[in-house]
């Protein structure tokens, strides 16, 4: 279907990354393999679905990568005051959430460009999340086994989690007013606004609802690993990459939620196969950084007949 | 208020001061000069990143940028292996014209590319960083020929702020006083316009973008002259700080707005935050908050612009 | 006049297309010394196309323009500037961050050693703003201008090199009859210095008062060039749309004229934009508000639809009063607005047809809060038959359309939430005479359904045989009314001219 | 109870005759003292001909990254993982997957937490890096009756390895009742902030006698920031490195010892004890083995002892090429 054409195109090079890996390494195909090493695109997944819907509006959140990090924080001072498991997993998404919303209030109430806002909140949110642990425990804390298994248990939960959001973030933006209201702001905010769509209000929301994703995601990441500072470094990078890529314009007003999940998936299998048979971290880096310029290439080049057509 | 902005500046720079001075007396005297010379590379950036920003795009990748030039330099200059001992004069030329090169290979993913300036230069960073780590194999890189450090320190003239004066004025003059300037003025304030008035949007751009290049190299050559090691992390996270003195400076996000004056100053304060936070008895507890601390001052700087600037046109789109 | 017969410019059988449209099509037209050669044609025809040519923004695809017997290059700006081709185009160019100095001299800068001469800018300037009878702050940046202020700064940059042929693409579309008649001033002027003008518009009676001959443009392709005495309006309208228009002429009385006030606006205050504004329309009636270009008339409508907040004052539908500066309370209490600029504020332009005419009505089409696309289509289908909408099909991107039908869709969008009381502000302005017509014919049935309908328009005939009463609006606050139908243009000048120069007609 | 060796895969075929692969991970790649490490890890795998040996680390001090590469390694089925820990917490559940796959884990440079590997490589404890410095400061400054003014320049405020070492000094400290610690600084991973913080500090206290440069960046930046100030011999320098990349400071007068053990030998050894022990020739409870040109190595309960702490100075700094 033409309509989903670039889509293909990401399925085509997904495709291509496995056959290099079926010559060079047929191990890294392996069902085991691929489970495993899965482990690591939920919580990359989770933030790219608010990523997008605040991409689509031509703005840009640079602070979800520290965001993750003070709410993993806060999950690690909430289990080291020995509190339940349900309370310092609600603690978690109350400081992502609160995070979040300081993002969307400046962004749609006080009409501060996204990038500045974030910009800014990129380094407040870590200062706090090294401020707080270093301050507080030192170190950061081994989580508690009610977290745990959450994330590790045999129940799969995070991914059903993340599969259940996806479907209703897409439905959102497909199916929904909000979502085409999104799309009017990407595309020409004044024009939106002078149709009635509630600008400040789904501004705010998304910002709000992408912080809210950085808990859940510390939530993952706390139990895979800890909950420490460190949760979610550089993250954003690769969130805002996997959007990209996945053909979300970042002028606003374009994007899917299947084109960001190739995305994601392109940028995981990508980085695993370089990682695994190179065995070289800065290979990887000039791979991603290459891949994510080729990739906007291509789809100006070989998708946008008329610059204008989305 | 036309110089609003450079005025609130000041103030802040004069306010921060005096809070040092509270703590230490004679403040002022003795780390006017020390702050100014450490903040030469995001002020010789910032002068690029400004332009850039200006005709309405974005540069990103300078902080990688800066750390895989001053890594080819090192390893171009350093006396000790892997380092080739070329004399500096003979390498720095040779940095700076990669470093224009790679400003002007950006310049041309935008402009003839098409792809939006924020995703290439973010691109950029990334594969550069992985560059810069290649590039650099083992570890620090040190052992710097004299003629080269005394670009940072040897002699009695700091030769490294006078030369970055002599940018900032360059660049000022540029802004101001060429019609080269003006036209990037022009080309980020409204495009079709300036393609009607007959200015090559891609001539302009092209143009900021080798140029920020060219600083950059710049800026790592100063770098390495006045550390004299460079290391894998050397430049990472300087792109965030650069963007950050250019919009503080009042440089519009949205391009065609704003001076060169509220940059440098912008860049003075954030540089002399850290000094100050340092002069001042924080403690070791509160110590560990400063990150914390340089952040929501930050955050307040980019938007309480936002409030008094919204106060002034009465709220109306 | 002098009509030597040596023409000065020569356009030799010039084409030009994108993608598959024609935009031009083996034109040829010569421009006379000292003429003002009028250029018509619908939207779409080709006109600003071929002023890109002449210019040298765009090289034609084939063809040939010589200047006094010598070639032009394709595509040099700077040649055709060298050649004595000066330009005012149809959309903005102004930089408004730049200063006024800048904005006339950007791209073509004065240097000394190779730096800008900003004082020997700074004297032409002078020169040039004297000349054209108005003064403005060099240094004031040209967003804190008014529109008309800018549309003068524009014809100071083309006025600026000594030019030959002066083009003007719509000079007038967003200026009123203050303005207008300086600009028609000015034509004459350069006319009677031997400069020779092509003039673009679609106001008809522009073309009649000025031009000494007139070219006619239909879908790319030359239709003729006439001398304006040969010509009457109706002929020139038959050239440009090749078919007979009912072009709305007279005021039609109305039948169905109801007592039922709709809105009623009483002591609207916005400080520095408009003051004490009361008036109420009735359900059937159209009211129009004249008044010359910064009257505060789109601020006034902004106000009415919540986009900006006011002061003081109250805003009532059917009796009940709308929260102030909220655009969703005013819409769900039953007002809509086609905004003056249509681009921008009216359409997303790179969304569908569809989109945009849904854009709206979201919530009537959603089914357990999922948007209904069956329900969705049905409805812009019977929009976009009802407006007449001429387009291949409703997926395609609004972008493409052209103006009159793209106002259409602004129109259709605000009609299909059946509002109560509908605002529109300039809505013809760029808009060809026969979409402008059945424009009309829109606003007119729609009033009778019901609607009251309040209407801000700069063009004083529309103004004068649309409205059923006229409110006539003078720096912000109302001059007087007058009855649609009898009042003549020169009633609403007297009434728009704020005291101390209404003298002049 | 870490040990698994016994956990041998069914395949008990002779040792040394089967290759075996050697995952080296060090806390971050592309640092001198890592590199040098290396080198040594890479003469002792040539030495032993039946090991094959790979090295790869994150380029941050990231220990997330390290999970990842473990888990990797894990699945591609190399046979003993040695890592230098970045956080024994976060790497906790990699490792033990690890182990729980039959891959031979054990830690060196930074160890993780116990049950998690079998033997750490140690060249030093995080009590005798964090004494060491201050002994080696007193002792430069003049004894155990030492005065002055000290302050620490530390990488970023979560840096668990340096945290650790930060409360052994504080503690050591208290045994020279006349060095006073006068603060602590965080300039991250900055080279440029590290430089600043240190010029001011010196500025801030004019009776400072000596900084603790403790991380990579922080060292040269103290280094230099002393030297650019001109007080050379009046403030002295000194933290952890690797002898090459000091030497320019010891030769010059700012840094008087620099404190460190043979990294190269660190290597060597850990590659050494990682084959002995896949191949069971070093059990658990062993006391001593034999490790290639090293000779005989002590072992204490699950430590595997380098040896004692190097200074270098300027007498000693030029015989050492790492
Ligand atoms: N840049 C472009 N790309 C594609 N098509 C274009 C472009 N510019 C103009 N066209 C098309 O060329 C044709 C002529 O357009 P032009 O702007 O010359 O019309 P016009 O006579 O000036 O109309 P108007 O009265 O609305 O200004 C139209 O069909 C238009 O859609
Ligand atoms: N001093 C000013 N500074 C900036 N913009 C101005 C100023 N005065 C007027 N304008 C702009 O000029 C336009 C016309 O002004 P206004 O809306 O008051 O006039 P109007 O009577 O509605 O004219 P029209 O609708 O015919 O353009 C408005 O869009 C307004 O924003
Ligand atoms: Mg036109
Ligand atoms: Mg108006």
């Amino acid at each position: 279907m033409k309509k989903f054409a670039y889509e293909l195109f990401l399925l085509g090079l997904i495709g291509v990354v496995f056959a290099i890996a079926a010559i060079l390494d047929p191990r890294f195909l392996s069902k085991n393999v691929q489970l495993e090493l899965s482990s690591e695109i939920w919580e990359l997944g989770l933030l790219t679905l608010g990523m997008t819907l605040v991409i689509i509006t031509a703005g840009i959140d640079l602070s979800v990568g520290s965001a993750m990090g003070l709410c993993s924080v806060s999950l690690g001072l909430c289990m080291h005051a020995n509190l339940p498991t349900w309370l310092c997993a609600l603690a978690c998404l109350v400081t992502g959430l609160t995070a979040g919303a300081l993002n969307g209030s400046l962004v749609a109430f006080m009409k501060v460009h996204p990038l500045l806002v974030t910009l800014a909140t990129y380094g407040m949110y870590r200062g706090f999340a090294e401020g707080l642990q270093s301050a507080t425990t030192n170190a950061p804390v081994d989580a508690s086994e009610g977290i745990k298994s959450l994330a590790a248990g045999t129940f799969p939960l995070v991914p059903l989690l993340f599969a259940a959001l996806t479907v209703w973030t897409a439905i959102l933006l497909g199916r929904t007013a909000a979502g085409r209201g999104l799309y009017a702001i990407g595309h020409n905010e004044e024009a939106a606004r002078f149709s009635g769509i509630p600008i400040a209000k789904l501004k705010f929301w998304i910002y709000t609802y992408t912080g809210l994703l950085a808990g859940l995601a510390a939530i993952s990441y706390s139990a895979r690993r800890s909950a420490t500072a460190e949760a979610g470094m550089v993250i954003e990078l690769d969130v805002i990459s996997a959007v990209v890529i996945g053909g979300t314009s970042i002028e606003g007003g374009r994007g899917r939620i299947a084109g960001t999940l190739l995305g994601v998936l392109l940028i995981h299998e990508t980085r695993q196969f370089v990682d695994w048979y190179w065995q070289r971290s800065e290979l990887t880096l000039i791979v991603i950084g290459t891949l994510l310029i080729l990739a906007v290439l291509g789809h100006r080049f070989l998708f946008a007949q008329n610059p204008k057509t989305r | 208020m036309k110089y609003r902005r450079e005025a609130s500046l000041l103030i802040l720079v004069a306010v921060l001061s005096l809070l040092a001075t509270l703590f230490d007396g004679s403040f002022v005297r003795d780390n006017t000069l020390d702050i100014l010379i450490n903040s030469i590379p995001t002020m010789i950036i910032s002068c690029g990143v400004m332009l850039v920003i200006i005709t309405g795009e974005i540069d990103i990748s300078v902080g990688s940028l800066l750390g895989l030039l001053a890594a080819i330099l090192a390893l171009l200059c350093s006396t000790v292996s892997p380092g080739l001992g070329i004399h500096p004069y003979l390498a720095i030329p040779i940095v700076l014209t990669i470093g224009t090169l790679i400003g002007l290979g950006t310049g041309c993913l935008v402009v003839y590319g098409r792809v939006p300036s924020i995703i290439a230069t973010l691109g950029l960073l990334i594969a550069l960083d992985g560059a810069q780590d290649w590039l650099m194999g083992g570890g620090d890189i040190k052992h710097f020929p004299q003629q080269l450090r005394n670009l940072g320190t040897g002699t009695k003239l700091p030769i490294n702020l006078i030369f970055t004066i002599l940018v900032v004025v360059a660049t000022g003059l540029l802004c101001r006083k060429t019609a080269l300037g003006r036209r990037i003025y022009a080309v980020g304030s409204n495009r079709s316009a300036a393609r009607l008035a007959g200015i090559s949007e891609a001539k302009i751009k092209l143009f900021v973008f080798a140029l920020t290049g060219l600083l950059t190299a710049m800026a790592a050559t100063l770098w390495v002259a006045k550390l004299g090691n460079v290391s894998t992390s050397t430049g990472a996270g300087l792109e965030l700080k650069v963007v950050t003195c250019v919009v503080v400076g009042g440089i519009a996000i949205r391009g065609g707005r704003g001076r060169l004056l509220g940059v440098v100053l912008a860049v003075i304060l954030i540089t002399m935050i850290r000094t100050v936070l340092n002069f001042m008895d924080l403690g070791s507890e509160a110590v560990k908050w400063q990150r914390a601390i340089e952040g929501v001052m930050i955050l307040v700087a980019v938007t309480s612009d936002h409030f008094s600037q919204r106060q002034q046109s009465g709220g109306s789109s | 006049m002098n009509r030597t017969p040596d023409p000065i410019i020569t356009i030799e059988s010039v084409s030009k297309s994108y993608g598959g449209v024609e935009a031009l099509s083996e034109i040829c037209v010569d421009i006379l010394p000292g003429e003002v050669h009028g250029l018509c044609g619908e939207n779409g025809a080709g006109k600003s196309t071929l002023i890109k040519c002449l210019t040298g923004v765009i090289p034609p695809e084939t063809g040939k323009i010589t200047v006094d017997g010598t070639p032009l290059r394709h595509g040099d700006i700077h040649a055709a500037e060298l050649a004595g081709i000066a330009v005012i185009y149809q959309e903005s160019t102004a930089f408004l961050d730049l200063d006024l100095v800048d904005n006339l001299f950007v791209g073509r800068e004065i240097k000394k050693f190779g730096w800008l001469d900003r004082r020997a800018m700074e004297k032409r300037a002078l020169a040039v703003m004297q000349r054209l009878d108005f003064t403005l702050d060099l240094h004031t940046p040209l967003r804190e201008f008014s529109i008309a202020q800018r549309q003068m700064v524009e014809m100071a940059r083309a006025c600026l090199r000594d030019c030959r042929l002066l083009i003007m693409d719509e000079p007038t579309a967003s200026l009123s009859s203050r303005e207008t008649k300086t600009l028609l001033g000015l034509v004459t002027q350069l006319r009677a210095a031997g400069v020779s003008v092509l003039y673009v518009s679609h106001r008809l009676e522009e073309i009649f008062q000025l031009c000494d001959r007139v070219t006619v443009f239909r879908d790319g392709k030359l239709v003729a060039t006439t001398p304006i005495e040969q010509l009457n309006r109706d002929q020139l309208i038959g050239q440009m749309v090749g078919r007979e228009v009912d072009v709305l002429t007279r005021h039609k009385e109305h039948t169905e004229r109801t007592d039922k006030i709709r809105a009623k606006i009483t002591g609207l205050c916005s400080r520095g934009r408009f003051s004490k504004i009361s008036f109420e329309v009735r359900s059937g009636e159209i009211l129009g508000i004249g008044g010359l270009v910064g009257a505060g008339r789109s601020e006034l409508a902004r106000a009415i639809f919540g986009v900006d907040r006011y002061d003081d004052g109250e805003i009532q539908i059917d009796g009940i009063t709308l929260k102030k500066g909220s655009i969703q309370s005013a819409i769900e209490a039953g007002i809509a607005m086609v905004p003056e600029d249509r681009q921008h504020q009216g359409l997303i332009l790179p969304m569908s047809v569809s989109e945009n005419l849904s854009l709206t009505i979201l919530a009537e089409l959603t089914k357990y809060r999922l948007l209904h696309h069956d329900r969705e289509a049905e409805r812009v289908q019977s929009l976009m038959q009802h407006l007449a909408v001429k387009a291949a099909n409703a997926k395609m991107e609004a972008a493409s359309l052209s103006g009159g039908n793209q106002q259409k869709v602004v129109l259709g969008k605000w009609l299909a939430t059946k509002p109560k009381l509908l605002i529109l502000d300039e809505p013809t302005r760029g808009v060809d005479v026969a979409a402008k017509a059945e424009i009309h014919r829109l606003i007119r049935d729609l009033t009778e359904a019901g609607m009251a309908t309040l209407i801000m328009t700069s063009d004083l005939p529309e103004l004068i045989t649309l409205s059923d009463r006229i409110e006539v609006m003078c720096e912000g606050e109302i001059a007087g009314q007058l009855e649609g139908g009898t009042a003549t243009e020169e009633q609403v000048m007297r009434l728009a001219f704020p005291r101390g120069e209404a003298q002049r007609t | 109870s870490g040990s698994d060796s016994e956990r041998d895969d069914g395949t008990s075929t002779r040792p040394n005759s089967d290759r075996i692969t050697i995952a080296l991970l060090p806390k971050l790649k592309g640092i001198a003292y890592f590199t040098s490490c290396a080198e040594g890890a890479q003469q002792a795998a040539d030495e032993l001909d039946n090991v094959e040996l790979i090295y790869n680390g994150p380029t941050t001090a990231s220990a997330d990254k390290q999970a990842q590469m473990i888990d990797k390694w894990r699945l591609q089925g190399v046979d003993v993982i040695a890592v230098a820990a970045n956080d024994p917490a976060v790497l906790s559940e990699s490792l033990k997957k690890a182990q729980d796959a039959g891959i031979t884990v054990i830690t060196w440079d930074a160890d993780a937490q116990a049950e998690d590997r079998s033997f750490f490589v140690n060249q030093a404890t995080a009590e005798a890096i964090g004494g060491g410095m201050v002994d080696t400061m007193a002792n430069d400054l003049g004894g155990p009756d030492a005065v002055g003014e000290v302050a620490i320049i530390s990488a970023t405020a979560t840096a668990a390895n340096q945290n650790e070492w930060m409360k052994h000094m504080e503690t050591r400290l208290q045994s020279y009742p006349n060095l006073k610690l006068v603060a602590t600084k965080f300039p991250g991973e900055d080279q440029n902030a590290a430089f600043q913080d240190s010029q001011d500090l010196i500025k801030k206290h004019p009776n400072l006698k000596g900084i603790f440069g403790i991380s990579s960046v922080s060292f040269p930046g103290a280094a230099e920031a002393v030297k650019q100030a001109g007080k050379t011999g009046e403030i002295l320098v000194t933290g952890l490195s690797t002898p090459n990349d000091m030497q320019p400071y010891v030769k010059g007068g700012e840094v008087k010892t620099v404190v460190l053990w043979n990294t190269q030998d660190l290597g060597y050894l850990t590659v050494y004890a990682a084959a002995a022990i896949r191949s069971g020739e070093l059990q658990p409870g062993a006391t001593e083995f034999t490790a290639g040109r090293l000779g005989k190595k002590q072992v204490s309960g699950d430590q595997i002892l380098l040896g004692d702490i190097l200074l270098f100075t300027t007498e000693n700094i030029d015989q050492f090429d790492f």
